[in-house]
């Protein structure tokens, strides 16, 4: 299982590699969807200050839905989900390796993209490894989930507009956890049990989804 | 020791069209038969049930001693089929796709290398990103992949489409030299002259059933039949 | 015996850059002497500049940080001439494409410098790094924008096609500059007015930094077209070397008969 | 060009009405935008009242990003976007065919969207004949400056995460000034004047990028 | 007349690979030519250059009087190219696809009624969503807009590929027919004996270069010997 883990994200990596598309086109993107939303928000009212992890996180998510979009295009080669299930492949493995190779490229973005909050915002480094865990936290859950309803959506026809349709909603709870967390390690009052409950909620989010995955992954790869 | 392929008014259903409509059909080890019909009789889905991709829904179906019907799965580490769509990844490079298909498969790198070479695959191509080949270089590739994969069942949808004469007469070459290692060839072809030199018989699919020999009119095959046609 | 018909030339003949040494042409060498003295100028008249009451030394920032911005909107509308330059058939050359290609390269990191210099300056004056102020929010924008329009000229096409695809997103792209620049008359914000706007008689704006912003701006413009001129070069010597490795391909691509 | 750009809306729209891909797949993803982002935002603080017309647009700005890709991916079948280079249809006529087929989608989103808002958020619409306007404005625009940008990112192998990077910063200002006029109306206060302009900008946003399309579609279409 | 092709050391480029290195052709209008070669020749290439479809970046190149290198746009309404991709959208059916097509081509809708049937389109495929046809169906319907379409110039890329017994003779019968008709047919194709068959002469093309004649020894045609090639 893990050989195969491995294998497969290996070779996303290296698609990634070659055509530097979370790089070139996702980043910019979170960039964007933030300002954007920040215009949505109508920076007249003041509302923003207070939505500002908020706004990272829908960031994020959006970023991560189109990440596990390319992971899927990917996929969409003709034949190559037939050559998949062939292969011999541990299903389990396949979706670890899809899911490891999203989560990479996402944390790599949120970095970059956090830098800039927590520079903004002068976090406190309590809170700042606060911000950490819940990143990695979130990031996973964010994968685990993406790659599971990405090979659901995956090989339909209508492959765009069907997985934000099925994803989102299921990552809304880790958009909210995610938000709420980082809120009490931006505005550093430690009260650390909400905060930390809702890294519980987060952690819990990762795991389940994780398990699932590597149970359920198998018939849908494969009966698909 | 249990036949490679034993078919009995097999069904399967695409969405809800049954594209195979009662196929019979019994391969024994070691042979080499080829499959010919019209376009649409289902040829293709009948390489896609064989290989455990499409559920056989009625009738009986083992292949390799599984039963299709309850543990298709199990075949499909089995066999190894070469399909009408490649399987490659556009992005990467022709040697990296078959390095990727080669360690899913658990084979060597060293098969690979060999694949490559026997396909005219080395040099300027290998490093190609695989989107970028023509039909006919994408074909070779897919053989490669084959090739690399080798196994007990081997399941050829068209493997002469598409190459140009050099190409074709590797196939031949391909097959032959799989038969001879003993693995058993089922191959769809519209070459029919081509098809029945390499092959023991032909088997004709019409409508998504099988109609053993040249006319729909023909008997289904008595077990003596086919020891005749087996020797052949 | 093989067909001997000699191969043309595939694209506009090699150009005469590829003859020039590293450091361009007597042209570009004076270019970038005259930005590296701009430079110098704005520094010192940045230093010679008097503290303010509310902004202390943080007040020369105003010699680097609008140079930058607005030299990023020199830079853009450069990117959005050169592709309607190359739009319009009758005046279509590839080397329009370059210069779009180049001048936007540039743009993204004085727009980055702005963002830098900018929050550097907002620290002490509205007490944070950053806040979702119009201009603030559209000066990022712009750059998310001039990102894209990046990755698209990155995506791997044909170069004529590639070239028309970023033409038109690059001219629509352009629009951000007016809207930034109004931003701070149609939306409230804590960033500084249109000042050279609002500049009147009764207008108390001290002239030493109405001074030290226009030498920036030059130096900051001086400096841009430096870079771009050799971007341009760059682009150019590539081309070239495309063109003469093409040359070789084509002999091997023919060669491939002999086998 | 009309003809060829009712033979190609036809032919959109007969591909949706087999799919239903824009009625069973964009509709609800709208709809989950709206509800996301009350979530992000933050029910307590009492943001939602007053951002009800921003989330709308930005919901109707995402749910056109998925009908242009939609619109985009259709043409995606192989040999498809040689065949409309080779068919002589009239570019200008393709581009307002495709336009025009997002657009009359668009309008049936915007109209049940608006119906849940009003529900959702509780808000009344005062100004009616200005929000019909104002979405009339709108749409043109999106689906407009959505299919030329479309073009742009098709064929492209990395069309879902580019398409999305290119169009949305070019749609802020649609979101923006639709957002402010719809407000206008919404809250009623017949401040006449600032809900004009922004009309007018958007107006003027819809025949630019028209126009623009009518003239670039050419080249983008045929060189590729 | 103009002839339908002219050709003088072309150049294509397709991202920085010269597909096309140099190739010389004459067709003259009303002449079946077949067209052969090794896979990744580039023969595609040749074909989508001639449709107007890929930029000739080097040499001559004229097709139908028209001048590729500066208004290839011209030409492209005016020939009627059979891909190796179908060209049809998934979602329709096979009989919207051809209304569609047709219309666009200002055909009416008699002509597909007529290829319909022709091509054994009719009756249930006729209803059936395109992207669910077998390979063979496919090129069926990519043939029916094909004879739909119909024109000056015919650019065929292996016509035959994937059809069964019946629809390899139908493509035959269709480029005699358009040849009676006095259309010009360029016909890519690995099958030589079928091409031969067809065409007056073969063009072999091997490294993106003519190289005309079986063998690449062969010298390149003067008039005279086109002459012959062409009453041959
Ligand atoms: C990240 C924060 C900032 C960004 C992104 C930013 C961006 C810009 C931009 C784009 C311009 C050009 C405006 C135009 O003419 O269209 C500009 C000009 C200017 N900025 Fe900033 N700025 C930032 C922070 C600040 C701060 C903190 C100050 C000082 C309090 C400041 C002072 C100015 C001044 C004086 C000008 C020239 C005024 C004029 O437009 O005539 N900026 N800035
Ligand atoms: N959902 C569906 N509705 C109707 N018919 C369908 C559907 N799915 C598949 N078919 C039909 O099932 C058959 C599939 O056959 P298959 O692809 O196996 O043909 P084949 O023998 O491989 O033909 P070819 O020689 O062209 O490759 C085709 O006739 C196709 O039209
Ligand atoms: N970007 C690229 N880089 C390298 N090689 C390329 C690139 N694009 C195309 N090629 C090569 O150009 C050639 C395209 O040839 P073409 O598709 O015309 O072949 P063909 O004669 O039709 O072959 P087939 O018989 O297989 O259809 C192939 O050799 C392919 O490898
Ligand atoms: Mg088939
Ligand atoms: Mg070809």
């Amino acid at each position: 299982m893990w050989r195969d883990a491995l294998l497969v994200a290996g070779k996303d990596l290296r698609i990634e590699g070659r055509s530097r598309v979370a790089l070139n086109q996702v980043l910019p993107f979170a960039v964007l969807v933030l300002v954007l939303f920040a215009f949505a928000l109508d920076p007249d009212r003041g509302v923003l200050e207070r939505a500002a992890a908020g706004l990272y996180w829908v960031a994020v998510l959006f970023s991560a839905l189109l990440a596990v979009q390319r992971s899927q295009a990917v996929e969409s080669g003709d034949g190559t989900a037939d050559a998949l299930r062939l292969s011999g492949l541990d299903p389990a493995g396949v979706f670890l390796g899809k899911a490891g190779a999203v989560a990479l490229q996402l944390l790599v973005l949120e970095a970059l993209l956090g830098v800039g909050v927590v520079v903004l915002y002068g976090v406190a480094p309590a809170g700042l490894g606060l911000l950490v865990v819940t990143a990695l936290a979130a990031t996973a859950g964010l994968a685990a989930a993406g790659t599971l309803y990405g090979v659901i959506a995956a090989g339909l026809r209508v492959r765009e507009t069907l997985l934000p349709l099925l994803l989102l909603p299921v990552l809304a709870p880790v958009l909210i956890a995610a938000t709420r967390a980082s809120e009490t390690a931006l505005s550093g009052v430690s009260s650390g049990v909400p905060a930390g409950s809702w890294l519980a909620l987060l952690v819990t989010f990762a795991m389940v989804y994780l398990g699932f995955g590597v149970v359920a992954f198998g018939p849908l790869l494969e009966d698909a | 020791m249990d036949p490679a392929v034993r078919l009995r008014s097999a069904v399967c259903l695409l969405g809800r069209f049954p594209a195979l409509s009662g196929i019979d059909l019994d391969v024994r080890r070691g042979e080499v038969v080829a499959v010919e019909g019209p376009n649409g009789a289902g040829k293709t889905t009948l390489l896609r049930a064989l290989a455990g991709l499409v559920p056989v829904t009625g009738g009986v179906a083992e292949v390799l001693g599984v039963d299709l019907r309850t543990a298709r799965r199990k075949v499909r580490p089995r066999v190894a089929l070469l399909s009408q769509a490649g399987g490659l990844y556009d992005e990467l490079t022709v040697a990296d796709n078959l390095r990727f298909w080669a360690r899913a498969a658990g084979r060597s790198m060293a098969a690979v290398e060999e694949a490559m070479a026997e396909l005219g695959l080395d040099g300027r191509l290998a490093d190609v990103a695989a989107g970028r080949l023509s039909t006919g270089q994408r074909r070779r590739v897919a053989l490669a992949a084959l090739v690399t994969r080798d196994s007990e069942l081997w399941l050829l949808d068209e493997p002469h489409a598409g190459l140009d004469a050099a190409g074709r007469d590797l196939v031949d070459a391909l097959v032959l030299g799989a038969a001879r290692r003993g693995a058993t060839v089922v191959l769809v072809s519209h070459e029919l002259e081509r098809a029945a030199a390499l092959s023991v018989r032909t088997v004709s699919i019409v409508g998504g059933r099988t109609v053993l020999g040249a006319t729909p009119a023909a008997p289904l095959p008595r077990p003596s039949d086919q020891e005749a046609a087996g020797v052949a | 015996m093989t067909t001997t018909a000699p191969v043309e030339a595939t694209t506009d003949p090699p150009d005469p850059v590829a003859a020039q040494g590293p450091l361009g042409s007597a042209l570009t060498l004076a270019l970038g002497i005259a930005a590296l003295l701009a430079l110098a100028a704005t520094y010192a008249l940045g230093l010679a500049l008097p503290d303010t009451v509310e902004q202390g030394g943080y007040a020369r920032l105003i010699a680097i940080h609008p140079g930058l911005a607005w030299a990023s909107y020199v830079a853009f509308g450069v990117t959005a001439l050169a592709s309607a330059a190359w739009l319009v058939p009758r005046t279509r050359r590839i080397s329009w494409d370059h210069l779009a290609g180049a001048s936007a390269e540039v743009g993204v990191v004085f727009t980055g410098l702005t963002l830098l210099t900018g929050s550097i300056w907002g620290r002490p004056t509205w007490g944070v790094w950053w806040v979702w102020d119009a201009r603030l929010t559209l000066s990022a924008l712009m750059l998310a924008i001039y990102l894209g329009y990046l990755a698209l000229r990155r995506v791997p096409s044909d170069p004529e096609v590639r070239a028309s695809r970023a033409a038109v997103v690059a001219l629509g792209a352009v629009l951000i500059i007016p809207i930034n620049h109004f931003a701070v008359q149609w939306w409230r914000t804590l960033h500084q007015g249109r000042s050279l706007a609002q500049l009147t008689p009764e207008n108390d704006l001290d002239a030493s930094f109405i001074g030290a912003m226009a030498v920036g701006f030059l130096a900051m413009t001086l400096v841009y077209a430096w870079l771009t001129v050799h971007r341009v070069r760059v682009a150019r010597l590539e081309d070239a070397d495309a063109e003469a490795s093409l040359q070789v391909a084509i002999v091997e691509r023919r060669a491939e008969a002999a086998r």
